[in-house]
């Protein structure tokens, strides 16, 4: 499997955690191909960080300059939706009005610290929003490849890269595996299709249960 | 989008109101208090309440016409001169107050609304309303905590709200109504006119629908202004509806 | 001179400290007539703080429930004016954008102690803006008549009703006098018309230099 | 209304920049900065400037085109991703670089903008963005404590301006800009459209004129969204301006 079908895969596994009603803000990388894998029939409000609840898709013509995602690129606003300056924005996200935040990770231990922000001396992308996001959301999920390229694993017992937030991730979905973290325990929920148990325990750098 | 429906009816409204809760309310003078709300609360007979809002309205007017029934056991507010009621109590021992500056009060609440944990100031610092507030020591300067408030019900007066709780006010109306709205655990939205999704321009909405929970149509305020009233800081000036 | 007189007197003469292009707030009291006695070729924007930037004059007819002032009455608002929510109100307050805060008051100390918001036992009204307003005006000038009804004297070496800020008032302004704070310091700037400095002194309970 | 009118040029704006200042600019990802205000910031010469705002624009957009010229000294933002070149500088030592996370640094900037003494958060606590921020314990909780930010001059970009500053923005380019408005010694604006006063709702104001001290038009920006650039992220890419 290449990276490019491992993204999607997770990306629709991740779209079935979101229902009917949610307010949902997705982080950039993996989360951003989510809404492509929503079933049509609900009705979700996006929130976007630099201020938009209710973003809709790229527009297909005619992008406006003053309006785009939290990534830079470029949106629309669904019926019902608003705009409000970055003060609002993340006075919703700390106060718990975010249904589901879906985050990209670098790593996660077992016991639901996230470190997403910082590869030091490498990739100093800086934390952004995540460190809100991760306190905030009512539900913390996470994407990513299950181990890095060189086979390295990505779920570890304890987090090697500078933390972004402690004890706060919820739910993990890799390529191989869903996973839930509950009561600081690391729990096995569901095998991706075509792999097998003794692939997730070799490439998981942590023990867990199911 | 159905589920983004929050229209309901008062009586949906009256069971959420409970005895020793705590209450926020939007409003200043009254002008912005819900005045059906606060008829609900009323009717709703709960007693022991914790209330949090700028001021005590006055005995006909806002959360005065509830002060004035003797069923609020604490008021966090900025003054209470317009209530006399309010002041009258105070003095019996029946409602203990807590005297807020008033921008003070409205950052606390705030502070609460945003998911913050308090700020430092230097407002009030050695004077009575410092209570027993922590002070803080930050590079050898003092400053005074105040901490952040939230409330199990917030209930607000809007002008026009959509069906998802998307919010616009009228003039001195909007007041603390905003941060009282983020700061429920609950809130409840009392509107002059309630309208589709769509309807309200995105950039113009003040409160965005996410804190709202419940909205009910409002029947209208019927008050008079100070000056027209026969006795006007009497307990028994008459009240209006 | 009657109590309605020396009212007027000390809104009069309060007047003459607003110039062109200030931003203005008044307290309730002695300072709401202010106005009327403003020099009607300057361009003033008074400042409410339940809400409102560019206060205009009480309406002559059609009083709109929902605009009213920090007490509770009717007026209107001038072209240029805009509404905002109380924390805007008071955070242009703290943050010094208002020219002149001018605030009634009960005792005014020597060094400029400011009491106005109670008398234990007697009235309560509370604090509402005003520690703020003192705080965090350029200019805070207090208004009130030189005395009580009992003669008793209301500039005073120490306060003796609870304090609302210290060391605030720059400017006050009696029926009988103008008085300034400087370096904590009380200054006797001007007798009003018809006052001797003899009865300044008798009548106030603190001295003061010239 | 003579007085009221902020309107001015660049020329007399240049010389409010100076050596060593702080300087704070709205904007997210570029969008919402002021770009006119930035070349004058850039023609003014000035260097060793502490700049503060959520990021570090792309390398050809925002403040990224001023970040470019290693002029600025230090830098508080949320991240720098977008702009390899900040990266590059602070991996040289060229550029200091304070994180915050991106909530907390605009409630700092609100917090200066408002006249609070800063305030209490757990969000940060035990990672390297704790710096060496004071803790504070209340009732036997412990708590970061974050300081109010306040510059020399804040530069901001609005949809409409009226002659006295009141303001209006556009879409997601509010972002910052009403609390980077409020929290500068003198702010100045620049924006797409000045009109009478009187011109603007005085509902739909968002940041009143009274923070405002200069007024400049937009001629506009004309960058390039990331995806139409030959060489997305290298400092090479073509200034469209």
């Amino acid at each position: 499997m290449d990276m490019g079908d491992a993204r999607q895969i997770i990306a629709q596994r991740a779209a079935r955690e979101i229902s009917d009603g949610m307010i949902v803000n997705l982080g950039i990388g993996i989360p951003s191909l989510v809404p492509d894998y929503l079933d049509p029939s609900i009705s979700v409000f996006f929130q976007a960080e630099n201020g938009i609840l209710g973003m809709g898709p790229t527009p297909k013509e005619n992008t406006d300059g003053n309006l785009s995602n939290a990534a830079g690129y470029p949106v629309t606003l669904l019926t019902g939706g608003s705009y409000f300056d970055s003060a609002v924005a993340f006075g919703m996200i700390r106060r718990g009005c975010i249904d589901v935040s879906i985050l990209g990770a670098l790593q996660v231990s077992a016991s639901g610290d996230l470190a997403n922000w910082i590869v030091p001396g490498k990739r100093v992308p800086g934390v952004g929003g995540a460190m809100e996001l991760a306190y905030g959301a009512k539900n913390l999920i996470t994407l990513m490849t299950h181990t890095e390229k060189d086979g390295q694993p990505k779920i570890v017992e304890q987090c090697t890269l500078p933390i972004t937030t402690y004890h706060c991730v919820k739910k993990i979905i890799t390529d191989l595996a869903v996973f839930s973290i509950i009561g600081g325990k690391l729990r096995l929920d569901e095998l991706m299709p075509g792999t097998t148990l003794e692939e997730v325990r070799a490439k998981t750098g942590t023990t867990f249960y199911q | 989008m159905p589920l983004f429906n929050k229209v309901t009816t008062y009586e949906t409204i009256r069971p959420l109101f409970f005895d020793g809760m705590t209450l926020l309310f939007g409003g200043f003078g009254g002008v912005g208090s819900p005045p059906g709300l606060v008829d609900c609360l009323i009717e709703s007979g709960v007693k022991e309440v914790n209330l949090v809002g700028n001021d005590a309205g006055f005995p006909w007017i806002g959360m005065g016409k509830f002060i004035c029934l003797e069923r609020a056991k604490t008021l966090i507010a900025s003054h209470i001169g317009s209530n006399p009621v309010a002041g009258e109590l105070m003095n019996q021992g029946k409602l203990k107050v807590e005297f807020s500056p008033q921008g003070i009060l409205v950052e606390r609440i705030r502070s609460g609304g945003v998911g913050l944990n308090g700020f430092l100031t230097e407002i009030g610092m050695g004077t009575k309303l410092e209570y027993n507030k922590p002070r803080v020591t930050i590079d050898g300067k003092e400053y005074m905590y105040e901490a952040p408030i939230t409330g199990d019900v917030s209930i607000v007066y809007a002008r026009k709200a959509d069906t998802f709780g998307n919010l616009v006010f009228d003039k001195t109306a909007r007041n603390t109504n905003p941060y009282v709205a983020m700061a429920g655990k609950i809130t409840v939205v009392e509107a002059d006119e309630i309208v589709e999704m769509g309807s309200l321009n995105p950039e113009e909405i003040i409160v965005p629908g996410i804190y709202v929970k419940y909205i009910v149509p409002s029947e209208g305020y019927n008050w008079k202004w100070i000056w027209e009233m026969p006795d006007k800081l009497s307990r028994n000036a008459p009240p209006a509806k």
